[in-house]
């Protein structure tokens, strides 16, 4: 059964030091709950970027939330650079994990088929391998070659404890509309317990046609909703909204300085009017 | 400067060049945080029968299975051209996308690596963009490599960097840099003091060809318009 | 881009020993495509069911288009055993490649990704493994235990030359709707060419809105598309419509003598006009 | 035989017996081909907080991802109980769903093994079923495995069978099968002249509890609707 919480109650769901998967910035980013996350003092998070992140992890980082992050790739898209985390990584109070973004899908459907890992091609030479450590290289046990070896890398599943994300719409048994962003079931698949919030709960049920059905996370994996109306702002969602980009801009100049950022986080954070 | 020089910007002949690259391909995909790549993929598009897919775009992205479909299709070889940068990008045409110094404590941290470890070797066609052309951003050796630019020959790779593109000049990769041609109002001297990695000359080495009429009513009509649902900050400064 | 073609132009793309992949019998299963293969009398066929198939694989092999047949399973529902299967099993006259559904799932995934093999939990101690020969067995190389071994299956991928199967609706660019049926997708990604009977070509992109476009395969993975209305019968196809019971339980009893698959064969397929 | 016995179907009788082994866990999934585990577990889930996925069913089946969901759902540990049957079932609980002789030009075919090869290690609770209780269907060996009852304790491993229910008798299963309770009407006599194997006998051997006033009054109303959206043959003859 999926409960439907406060904003509030879904975000006590997540204890200091949970390892988090968050989507990447164009899509379902429940920033709301990230307002909140700041707001009770969250410590100790770690960040999977499924497979980038931005703004999200940005602000968490900057108030002292994250104690780690994995992603192949962290900026505020047209606005730059993400200053709070290229700010701790030259300073290295955080621990970043760098990936790239098909080793992520690939480890989290490990995770989703319950395998211990998931092999790829390409990467082989890169530093992030070595820089990893958890990622392994065999001879392809199918090679058609009896001579030469065909190294290829293997990757361990990731089975995060939290997948977190914001939807436009969730029905009342817990069905969560996702539409072509699939990225968040193979999430939701692979996470222990996955929180969601959504713009709105509506009466009918998203299983009750094959169309609605289509692009709908069933109820199945979601441990519990909340509703959070413009849940992703000044994020985009999907067809409901587009990103506030001269908000993203000004936070980018804001969040250069740790002044600045203090300033942002007590205007559009802290007051929980957001 | 010459009248020639002045009737377009330096961000519309990255566009016409890099358009250049993949003109004519089946399918052209750009990846995230790259409006000049865009622009360029969708002149192609404009101007035959490619088909440009702009990830960060819902109108020019047909793809329905969610983030890792890029790198599936890619995978499937129904990608036959990628863009890529680097922050730096040396002579072996490594790419670093994560930063300057130690990597767990870097000088200058850049936003990571992304698709590039990957797609590198899976897309054919690789095509290399880097408007800051610098000892500072093409180096002797990168010092963290996202992805290589060559692998040994038992290593699996359908594909890789085939072209580098930049603000003063073009270059062809086939293990090595090969200076091919110089943009106009610059010459080869200042290149080689600009550029921090050895690399070949093509003989000769030919003044590009600056945008035509064609493509520039093209970036400034149709473009700058398609451009605009993915990167409206950029296409209101085009 | 997508051709649009007669049903008989679709079927012409398929040579003969052309291996195919084919959903199960409760899911968009091309079956006017298939008694259009039946009339030009294809030979030699390799049916790949995802991950079972049913009345269609037994239409083929009782017409004598089927060499090879890899399944889960093969039976006609409600309806019981699959007739001219089973007496071409018994006979030896096809080649049956028994496996399990995940196993069918993994493998084509696999394709999908452009790895070699794909994990899989399970199947060890099954005869299924010594009558494959294909698939192999190794340690994890992410055991835990630096002492026990922990024997796992690898699967080497599947990429079949031709998806087939058939949807409610497609529209004019090749955008074809599947629905929550997404196995259909990694059919579509695994092979190299997929051809597509549709109920109607509607004239509104499929992709215009992120509802649509949640339950659509892009044009970008299909080769053709030929109208067919009505083209699943006597299996049903979704919302649109209900399989044909007293059909199948009439076919089921028909089938199982030469004379009376003739019989069946005479009315419904060659004649053209179902 | 007593008024009682004539109370109930055989059908109905296996829709009880099978509902009970499921009754209070939280996901119990049904396989295609399979009208009376798919009405036990629609009982259970009228009975109690179960949720029933039905293979074949769009009411009750909320998988949106396709044929492969099912298997990855029980990989994550999502599913508490599944049923499992097969044409030949041996005293290792190994399951035949291949056929009897040589697989390659077998005497009888049988559908084959569908997900049993991988469902029997992943879901916990496996409820083996086959009303059919003869030498024929309870073998000493079965040809062909086409799921091992057991495995090597290296083997990774998280469920199995438990139990196995036929029209005669229930029995447990702890790598060897144990007789716990006969239906009412039969006798232990008649089982082990019906059975293939050798089996243990729980001290005592008690008589099958017989299906309620309220199991058959809700097999009989709202099960049997429920059934015919995925099984309107089977639903229409209970």
């Amino acid at each position: 059964m999926t409960d439907v919480l406060t904003l509030e109650g879904l975000i006590a769901r997540i204890p200091d030091g949970a390892h988090i998967a968050i989507p990447p910035d164009y899509s379902f980013v429940a920033m709301a709950a990230t307002r909140a996350l700041i707001r009770r003092k969250a410590r100790g998070l770690r960040l999977l970027g499924v497979p980038t992140t931005g703004l999200q992890a940005d602000l968490l980082i900057g108030a002292g939330c994250v104690a780690e992050i994995e992603a192949a790739g962290v900026a505020l898209g047209e606005a730059g650079l993400a200053p709070r985390f290229s700010a701790a990584a030259r300073a290295g109070t955080i621990t970043m994990r760098d990936t790239t973004c098909p080793a992520v899908h690939a480890a989290l459907q490990a995770a989703e088929k319950g395998i211990p890992f998931m092999a790829l091609r390409g990467i082989l030479g890169s530093d992030l391998v070595s820089r990893r450590g958890d990622w392994r290289q065999i001879d392809n046990p199918f090679g058609a070659d009896e001579v030469a070896t065909d190294p290829i890398l293997l990757l361990p599943a990731i089975a995060p404890e939290i997948a977190l994300f914001h939807s436009p719409a969730a029905d009342r048994d817990g069905n969560v509309w996702i539409g072509r962003r699939r990225e968040l079931v193979t999430m939701a698949h692979a996470a222990r317990l996955t929180l969601v919030t959504v713009e709105k709960i509506v009466e009918e049920s998203l299983l009750a046609s094959e169309a609605s059905a289509a692009g709908t996370l069933p109820a199945l994996y979601v441990s519990a909703i909340a509703e959070a109306p413009h849940g992703s702002w000044p994020l985009g969602l999907g067809d409901d909204y587009a990103a506030d980009g001269a908000h993203l801009v000004a936070y980018a100049e804001a969040a250069r300085s740790d002044d600045g950022f203090r300033g942002y986080l007590e205007e559009f954070v802290l007051p929980h009017v957001y | 400067m010459s009248i020639r020089a002045n009737a377009y910007t330096p961000a519309e002949l990255m566009i016409a060049l890099l358009s250049r690259e993949v003109m004519g391909l089946g399918h052209v995909v750009v990846g995230a945080l790259s409006p000049l790549p865009a622009a360029a993929a969708l002149l192609a598009q404009a101007s035959g029968p490619t088909r440009a897919t702009i990830l960060g775009s819902k109108r020019y992205n047909s793809f329905t299975e969610g983030a890792r479909e890029l790198f599936d299709c890619a995978a499937e070889g129904r990608i036959d051209a990628f863009f890529l940068s680097g922050g730096q990008i040396d002579g072996s045409a490594n790419i670093n996308l994560v930063g300057i110094g130690d990597p767990a404590q870097p000088k200058v941290r850049f936003p990571g690596s992304f698709g590039s470890a990957y797609l590198y070797f899976l897309v054919p066609r690789i095509v290399l963009f880097r408007e800051e052309h610098s000892q500072r951003s093409l180096v002797p050796k990168v010092d963290f490599i996202s992805a290589p630019g060559v692998s040994p020959p038992n290593v699996y790779r359908r594909g890789g960097p085939k072209v580098l593109v930049t603000s003063l000049a073009r270059f062809s990769f086939d293990r090595r840099f090969r200076l091919e041609s110089i943009h106009p109002g610059h010459d080869l001297a200042e290149i080689e003091a600009a550029t921090g990695f050895d690399f070949d000359r093509a003989d000769p080495v030919v003044e590009t060809g600056v945008p035509t009429k064609n493509e520039l009513a093209l970036i400034r009509g149709r473009i700058r318009e398609e451009l605009a649902e993915a990167y409206p900050i950029f296409a209101a400064g085009i």
